[in-house]
């Protein structure tokens, strides 16, 4: 889970993380209000869950009460990179004298958090030469003292006083990483502002499986409205733009099978992936899911192994009770219980395939605009 | 031979008294594993599926030499699961739970390695050596002996290709999923190892997928194998910066994505099908 | 510093560590107060930082008012294995099914935490037979997990419900151990009364070098007059029962003047090691201190190396001007600036031996009754 | 020969800007010690005693190559000091600070132990090759290169004990302070191991105290080594339950004890001296 900047600002306020003032608004005159308790010039941030807001438009600078409301109405409510904009973040305009690169994360190589920091800050980090990063790896056992602040201070020439800022800096940010247990916590640009380093941005990724400790963490949804709707029911989903909507249990499976259906030149709407032991409820609600995105074909593939075929059968069947398919559906079901399942579906006149690849040519078929016939086989 | 399990191994089920980890208990029995105990904490003296449940991993060990440990606890249950495990000398852990916080399953890892311990997963469907030992959750059916190792990052793709191998007459040593998540025990270089010293394997599949590092890896250390490599990548037609459920199924920035994939794999002289049916295609030509 | 029963438990109790209800006393009436509170029969218990309180009469058991009164006052005042008792305990007394032993200390030849565990509790561990003790070493960048506790539990023979509470006891305990950088977490005996385990004592000892980072700790002071006295100078001081008085520098050379002193058959005072490189005002408060507690003889044995000989004759020179001399003073320097101070110190018709031995014999000589000859060569 | 350290060792001050820091650098360059850098953070860039000071431990080894440390840093810093040198790759780690907190100790040690460092105290004196290199804190004028190896627990009663043997003309090959703490990184059976390795070490002196098990401890290995050994052990005649000073020095209920300590070392052949002047006796007869 993505924090929003300013959520992000808040936590490493709390850590005693140096920052510029500040403070959300949702309206031009909130923004207004706080722009006059900090005084001028201001910055204002859209606040997404997208980088690069500074090159698509979604920061403006404002010297005056006028240039507060007229930049901050055109941000708020506009939309950056396909996402609405529901809140600016109006800061002190600090003076810039260096920009800096700083984060914790995990190298997935090495299996242990690295701090990478650079001194070509303010850009995105994968545009810096190699030279540029200085890289740490962190031993989770023994975590981070002020000699490795040190020690990466020193690599990327920041020396005397700054040098024990920084030190501090990265030790707060690693308690962070582990207490909030975060996938990525990021400073870019650290800027140095005459005798002080202030992180200018703050980004601070939180990981999902381990949200149930962070109570105290909002939730922030993200994503389209399918996407939304699939994760409120415990699915993995995500929405794609094509025409056959897939169902399959299992990440790698669905993957093959989405590819399988671009090979044969169908187009998918989706990846949903139905996990690896999922009871005839959640897989029903599934269903329900795909068919109410209007798919031109609904493609189920199923790999029976926890996940039992007469289960999945016993879903298609209840679903089909209580709504009308809108696309015919396309069935490949194989492995545990699979004879129950295709007796199961006989009784409720349809049929399945044993076969992925015939499964998938089929739904390809039914995809395109000559083929109008109904589903199964 | 097969690697990493055979049918002396001796397995403790951590969680057996779950529902994941009672049901398939008795599969693993059926399938012929040499399950010795099983561990609950408070459950001491119960018994499951003829099972005798202990305590503590320790007392597992103990009283039943248990040498490998299948964990099925709760995701929130799963690092003291493993620490336990690893703490009772046990030397090869499969975790088949899934959703285990990140921050967990580094100090796993961390803790596996200064140990020596051989960490399958999480997020595994386990390992089996076919016709001897099946230690987690993959259908006991489409497992046949012979000569093909198969290792993989996903788990019904992987019966996928296991059992089109099977219907085909060609049977595996051993196959073993890695793990889904962001981060694992092994690598597929780890795994590759192993098959190559194996005498029995004489051909391995490797199903891998976007997202990471590992399989440009794995193509390096192919380079230098004898036997011949059949590999499978999923996530063609994945659109970049989208996760697709695993973890690890992340493409940014094309680092780790699909054609990379392949194109080190072929460079390897690796043999990549195109869908997953080719893979025994391809397999039966070299083992011809 | 070993922490009073009643502070320990303040600590365990916070903890969450489960205890009997109880109060601490200084007086009869508040003992009186506080068994009304809690209800009869109650266990009051001396408040001394002593083993064995209760062979030797200093835990005792009242059913009534009138012998809450009649022990409270027997107990409070009174002298306990030579100190004297400030305060009591007044506890519920519990119904004791059995007792167990339990505590967290640092194996010096493994340098790591070891917990130790006993079904046998309730007794000096030292006299429980090996067999029936439990030892766990514990790794720090690990810790203590509920497993650990289970399996401690396990060979105590434990089981099912109370295995699950002494496991939690365990991490408690642990989390003490490291919490306040103890040298000793004890609960002996650890009981079960009913289906529950209660710590019935409490023992905690922390590191003094450590105290500086426990300020919300209260300060315990232990000892007789003069180490109370010495300890507020900074110095380490033991005392002795003997009549030479004797300072030297590095605890081992102390310890192995006091030996010297005793081969010649002399009776050192004090132990007092004025440490590595003192300067002359400790030095001289050292001196001072000796010499009030009216030795018959003072024996200086320096061994310059960081210590400066001369800063030690600037010491006594110091010493000299302000107080009279109670006892003759024999001087042993070598080493580092030797010349300067025996030149200083002849200047104030002080002399010094350059040998250990020959200085030691002469104090002995001068601590019998047949020598009465004034001090230096 | 001499053992751990000598005069190619590169040694790095750590908190060098510091009054004992400097003070002891001087000693140390006058000894002949290869000093080749400072670290005190925030001061990179200065001089002391001629010697370049450095922010981290990791520039001192990058830019002067320094392969031990020695550390004078105030005992809160102490940990941080000892972890940041390990880190930086040094070998050889002197730990002079006094009045470490315990638990700080503990943590250091397993960092070392895990690293493979050497490392001497706290709460030592330290280290010197006679003739070659001194890092530590004893007097200069003391040692004389010679064949004995003197090893102990106390730093004064050391002094006192070198400074006999070179007065009688015996010089020392290594002297060596585990140090005056509960815990400390080496035990005396470490350092008899070394000197029965080392060539030039003929006989050995450990100077030993009451409290702990560490010289029943090398009384046992003595008895496997050939080379001479002369002991004494400090605290004849202190009171049992007393603290005498060092964390080290309490004798609990007899175990630790002073007879005990004699009794093993000679049985294990050992000449034990009654009081420190007999040292340098029995070992210039074994000398003969």
């Amino acid at each position: 889970m993505k924090l929003y900047e300013y959520l992000a600002k808040g936590i490493f306020r709390t850590e005693g993380i140096p920052l510029p003032e500040g403070g959300v608004a949702q309206t031009p005159e909130e923004a207004l209000a706080i722009a006059k308790d900090i005084g001028y010039p201001v910055a204002i941030k859209s606040q997404v869950l997208a980088g690069g807001r500074g090159k698509a438009g979604g920061i403006a600078f404002a010297n005056n009460e006028m240039e507060v409301i007229n930049e901050s109405a055109r941000i708020l409510g506009s939309e950056l990179k396909g996402l609405r904009v529901g809140q600016v973040l109006i800061e002190e305009k600090l003076k810039i004298d260096k920009e800096y690169y700083v984060s914790i994360t995990v190298d997935n190589f090495i299996k242990k958090p690295i701090i990478l920091a650079s001194s070509q800050g303010g850009v995105d980090i994968e545009d810096v030469s190699e030279e540029y990063i200085v890289k740490k790896v962190v031993d989770m056992e023994v975590g981070v003292y002020p000699y490795l602040g040190r020690e990466i201070a020193r690599k990327m020439g920041i020396k005397g006083e700054l040098m024990n800022q920084f030190s501090s800096l990265v030790i707060k940010m690693y308690d962070l990483f582990r207490k909030y247990e975060a996938e990525l916590v990021e400073i870019n640009p650290l800027v140095r502002s005459g005798d002080k380093l202030i992180a200018l941005d703050a980004r601070l990724n939180v990981d999902d499986d381990a949200l149930y400790r962070h109570q105290d963490l909002p939730r922030i949804v993200e994503g389209e409205e399918w996407e939304i709707k699939a994760k409120a029911l415990g699915l993995s989903y995500v929405q794609l733009d094509g025409d056959i909507a897939v169902m399959a249990n299992g990440a790698g499976i669905t993957m093959a099978t989405l590819d399988l259906l671009a090979i044969f030149g169908g187009k998918p709407a989706n990846f949903l992936d139905a996990g690896g032991g999922a009871a005839v409820e959640p897989m029903a609600k599934a269903l329900s899911l795909l068919n109410d995105t209007k798919p031109k074909v609904i493609f189920i593939n199923i790999f029976g192994g926890i996940t039992r075929c007469d289960d999945v059968a016993r879903a298609i069947i209840e679903v089909r009770k209580s709504t009308d398919f809108s696309a015919p559906l396309v069935i490949r079901l194989t492995g545990t219980r699979e004879e129950e399942a295709i007796q199961l579906l006989q009784e409720n006149s349809l049929s399945a395939y044993k076969s992925m690849e015939e499964a998938a040519r089929k739904a390809v078929a039914l995809s395109k605009p000559s083929s109008g016939c109904s589903g199964g086989r | 031979m097969a690697i990493l399990i055979n049918k002396d191994t001796r397995v403790v089920v951590q969680g057996i008294t779950g529902k994941q980890g009672s049901f398939h208990t008795r599969e693993m029995v059926n399938y012929g594993t040499n399950i010795v105990a099983g561990v609950t904490p408070g459950r001491g003296g119960m018994e499951i599926e003829g099972i005798t449940v202990y305590d503590t991993v320790a007392e597992a060990v103990e009283q039943r030499q248990a040498d490998a440990s299948v964990i099925f606890v709760p995701a929130p249950l799963a690092k003291e699961a493993a620490f336990e495990a690893i703490y009772a000398g046990i030397k090869t852990i499969v975790i088949v739970t899934e959703h285990i916080p990140f921050h967990d399953t580094l100090q796993i890892i961390s803790y596996t390695q200064k140990n020596g311990v051989v960490q399958i997963g999480p997020n595994t469907f386990g390992i089996c050596s076919a016709g001897q030992a099946k230690i987690g959750i993959p259908p006991n059916s489409i497992f046949t002996p012979g000569p093909v190792g198969v290792v993989s990052r996903s788990g019904t793709l992987t019966y996928e290709i296991v059992s089109n191998l099977s219907t085909r007459g060609i049977g595996q040593t051993t196959c073993l999923g890695l793990g889904g998540d962001r981060v694992v025990g092994l690598s597929f270089v780890d795994i590759l190892k192993m098959f190559e010293k194996d005498n029995e394997t004489r051909a391995v599949v490797l199903v891998g997928e976007i997202g990471g590092r590992q399989e440009e890896d794995a193509a390096i250390y192919i380079k230098s194998m004898t036997k011949p490599v059949v590999g499978y990548i999923a996530g063609k037609s994945a659109p970049p910066g989208k996760r697709m459920g695993h973890a690890g199924a992340i493409i940014e920035r094309g680092a780790g994505g699909f054609n990379s994939k392949v194109e080190s794999l072929k460079q390897a002289g690796v043999k990549v099908a195109e869908i997953p049916s080719q893979v025994a295609d391809y397999i039966a030509d070299l083992l011809k």
